[in-house]
């Protein structure tokens, strides 16, 4: 059973929703008109649906950002009019938990990265519930380099709970992968776009959000830990997940106001997953319109434009409070 | 270990705290030390060999040949997030300033290192674990830009768990912004030495610590991306004792060399030599 | 697959040598089959899918749009170390370019591929084995150098036993020769293509093959640096059947993708356009 | 007990050497003039020692350039004024096999990097005979790219029988590892001397040998294969491979005509090993001379230069051949 306190409350939805399929199926098989019944349902549903969803505390939007129907990288990546995945750290393996490789996306040709969870058991099993090894760090670092060599802008969708924290990837140096991969994004003379669309956590994630332009769904989450890992750090107790989410600041919203993501992309009442084709469209619209933007700028331009924009991040002076500062 | 005129009197507030300071137990083999002959023994205990974590201002008057030039010291660390749990985040920093003597978790500036002028950013397990908040992102900065701008090499002690809570995506944030600055610095051609003590882990093992050119370890430091408790819990069993230290470290390839604290600025001393072009 | 109308023409030789070249039979499932049913599937098995190892001009003809202009078809190998073993290296030499209709391991020129013009270079294992000598070297040099000058892709088929014994150490140079070819092509942000096809191996491996941006492999293709025979005899023991095999290094992170000869051109043509900047 | 031909001949003088010592202490104790005799015992030395080794075959250079006392990398680098050692490929693993680090000589900081066999039987084991693995060659990469944006010259030495052939190996993708190295030495902008000082084994040695000055000893060896491999390959019977070292070219007369080494530097008769101390001074000095010599070359000067001498090798006409061109 799933314990995501959204698919949870799905489940009051799912006793109405068969009620109003019947009533349907009812009326056009008789010649009862059953209209009004089906309307007054339609109505209590759409009341429900607000009560339950129309607005989310982050605590339930950390749950909706990983709720299991949600859009997933490749389910963006697959609608993309060409995608060809490149494999491969070139040394020791493929990482399934980070795809990658070159798309086309309404007529731009584009190098695509994004971290991959599973859409069922099976699947979240090869991908590592889409939590990277360096292995996966790597391949993303050499498809950005490549990318710069062929000029071609880059891509990402972010969706990870973190990166992968196992023996074999401390034994492979899982902190050198990161720190190289963000370097490589750092560096890349192209264009970079960033798209949160579920579970944007920690540095695991912001490995492939170094961007010119980051864009979020309003529902997705974006924070410097998981709030069960910040309970734990905190307070030593994973259970108080809930009140460090509240703490976190990790909405869209949040992040907006501190500059960190660009564009806020709505989805619809009860979260993506419940129009996923819309949201996939539009979230491609605003994709490609950030690579419209970008495609003018020179090399050095972007390099000096990002650098600018992270640069900014946390420059922090505080008022009334002295330096610690001793006699010499 | 000789002990510059400036460093009793930055160390003041430390010397505040309690009368306990003045004798320290070795955690390994239990021996009490009295805390001026480790201090000459640089923190090393002198019965087992255990490397005590240092504070800021006692690495700077290890590693400098006398004079030390703060960079950032003014920059301060503010409450972004308005952050309260049981303690509101400026009190918990108002505890930590009033503990380690220090301003933030790292101390940056310009120092002279057997004769070679350096970018020196040393990190204190003792402010907030040595957390990454902006300042720490911002101090660290300011140095590799102005270590660019003199083109000097820099050295950066790290000692960290990792990025801090308290001040949310913006601590994170961190990470791209030293990065940027110390891509730009390397790119260059300038030489960044990082050393990694005990115990360097999370964001800033996963950012500027690991992108140097030459990657030092102090014996025994635990370092790592996640931290032990966590992969223990991922993997359900107790690790072995040697992993992620120093050591184990240098067999996977991770870091170019393991030194024991009393050879450490020898050995910085002679990297730095290497990218002299004087 | 439709032929054009120089590889009749191209193939006269071969043809030539003896009629049980009407007729093959699949090492992997003893079918007998009619060559000409053989050629028009691409030299893939009709009944079990076994690729045969394909001479360059059918893969030349499989790949490239219409038209084929060779380049370097006048460097020709000659005998450097005057190597002379059970036969002399002429000798050899000019029994594969008998029994080949080639004149060296490598077919290199230019082609359109699904409208994108390229430099081709094939390897052939039915000359010396697909080994590199100095012409091998000089050929792809060449390829590469003509791709630079105007800005095009380089798409490479390898298939090679390594480097050719009886040239020594000039073949062996040759993988230095066509490392800097390779280098300078891609350093100006030209895009560079590989296939590797069975088998790939030594020095060719070591070299310009492990070199390109995208490395592509047909299925099943056997691709390592040592040869197995050399491992196994290494090691004592019998390697599992799965080793050094395309898929096997797809899992092992060592190439991009494995594709079945059927969908290679469209692979190829779809790879090209992501490089095109017209 | 070594199967090398030229330990079994060094047996011979074993029995000379033992009595020309006895007799010289002899003469020291006692009033005895023994000084003809002793004459006599040396010069019969030295004409043995002439016999046995005045003109090698290129099979006998094979055992020489693998003489367990042959001085090896460590020995050449341990007389650098300074080295610091660094490890590592950042990924997976330190490969012993390969050596690597910081160095000054005669006053000049360089990278230096060397294949490292070991110099006895524990030691072989832990450095894999010599024989690299692709960790190896990695940290080769990163060291000659350091070194690149250190502006610090490279100098190598060369001492392998061949790069690892074994299972990891190949899992680890050994191919990748040696033509990412063979790249990473052809861009490198700084000068770059190499020296064979042993056996030159095929790809795994060229990876450390990429450079604008090719120095070797007398008696080592460079070969596309070890002869036993060449044996295998032509005649599939390894035990002819004295018939191939013949046949390979592989002595440093024949690679300086073919223009692939620069300089040779004699060696005592006998070998290295019987006065390792003057040839690693001759050898540091005469990389020194060619450090010095190409000092004053810009990057782009260097890469040119090099580009054109790895561009002649094996630029080929024949004459007389018709090409195997048909109509078209
Ligand atoms: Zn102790
Ligand atoms: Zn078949």
């Amino acid at each position: 059973m799933s314990n995501n306190i959204i698919v949870e409350r799905e489940r009051s939805l799912v006793e109405l929703e068969r009620r109003i399929a019947e009533l349907r199926e009812a009326s056009a098989a008789q010649p009862l008109d059953m209209s009004s019944e089906i309307a007054a349902l339609e109505q209590k549903y759409q009341q429900i649906l607000h009560e339950l969803f129309g607005t989310l505390s982050p605590w339930e939007k950390v749950h909706m950002a990983r709720h299991p129907n949600r859009p997933t990288s490749l389910d963006y990546i697959s609608r993309f009019d060409r995608f060809d995945e490149l494999h491969g750290d070139r040394h020791f393996r493929d990482d399934p938990s980070i795809v990658g490789g070159f798309g086309t996306l309404r007529s731009r040709n584009v190098m695509v990265l994004g971290q991959q969870r599973g859409r069922d058991t099976k699947e979240n099993l090869r991908r590592n519930f889409g939590m990277p090894a360096p292995e996966g760090y790597r391949k993303a670092t050499r498809l950005a380099r490549l990318a710069s060599r062929l000029r071609l802008p880059i891509v990402t969708f972010v969706d990870t709970k973190g990166a992968d924290p196992g023996i074999s990837s401390e034994e492979h140096a899982q902190s050198e992968a990161i720190a190289i991969c963000l370097q490589a994004f750092t560096m890349a003379t192209v264009p970079i776009v960033a798209t949160i669309v579920g579970e944007g956590g920690s540095g695991g994630a912001l490995a492939l959000a170094i961007a010119d332009f980051v864009i979020m769904l309003e529902h997705s989450t974006y924070s410097v830990a998981s709030p069960e890992g910040c309970a734990a750090i905190l307070w030593s107790d994973a259970s108080k997940a809930e009140e460090a989410a509240a703490h976190l600041k990790l909405t869209a919203d949040d992040l907006q106001r501190f500059g960190i993501v660009d564009q806020i992309l709505p989805e619809p009442l009860g979260g993506a997953h419940r129009n996923a084709r819309d949201v996939v469209t539009q979230t491609l619209g605003a994709v490609d319109a950030a690579l419209a933007r970008l495609a003018s700028l020179t090399p050095e331009m972007l390099l000096d434009q990002r650098y600018r924009k992270y640069r900014r991040l946390g420059e922090w002076q505080a008022e009334g409070l002295e330096p610690v500062r001793t006699a010499r | 270990m000789p002990r510059p005129d400036w460093l009793p009197a930055r160390r003041t507030k430390e010397n505040h705290v309690s009368d306990e300071a003045l004798w320290s137990k070795c955690p390994k083999c239990g021996e009490v030390l009295y805390r001026r002959d480790l201090a000459a023994n640089l923190f090393v205990c002198t019965r087992c060999g255990y490397h005590f974590r240092m504070r800021a201002y006692d690495r700077i008057a290890s590693i400098a040949d006398g004079e030390f030039t703060e960079l950032g010291a003014d920059v301060l660390p503010g409450d972004p997030l308005d952050w309260s749990d049981r303690k509101s985040y400026p009190a918990k920093l108002k505890t930590d300033r009033e503990r380690s003597g220090l301003s933030e978790s790292v101390v940056c500036g310009f120092a002279s290192v057997g004769g070679h002028r350096v970018g020196l950013g040393v990190m204190d397990f003792h402010f907030r674990g040595g957390t990454m908040g902006q300042v720490t992102g911002e101090r660290i900065t300011l140095l590799f830009e102005a270590a660019r701008r003199e083109r000097i090499p820099c050295v950066i002690f790290a000692a960290s768990g990792g990025a801090r809570m308290e001040e949310g995506m913006l601590a994170l944030m961190q990470l791209a912004k030293t990065t940027a600055a110390v891509s730009r610095f390397m790119a260059d051609g300038n030489f960044y030495l990082v050393v990694l003590t005990d115990p360097t882990s999370g964001g800033v093992s996963a950012s500027f610590a690991f992108q140097a050119d030459v990657i030092v370890a102090e014996s025994k430091a635990m370092i790592g991306f996640a931290g032990r408790r966590v992969i223990e819990q991922t993997i359900r069993q107790r690790l072995p004792d040697q992993f992620q230290t120093a050591e184990f470290l240098l067999e996977k390839g991770a870091i170019d060399m393991v030194v024991e604290r009393s050879d450490l600025k020898d050995t910085l001393v002679r990297l730095l030599e290497y990218a002299d072009h004087e």
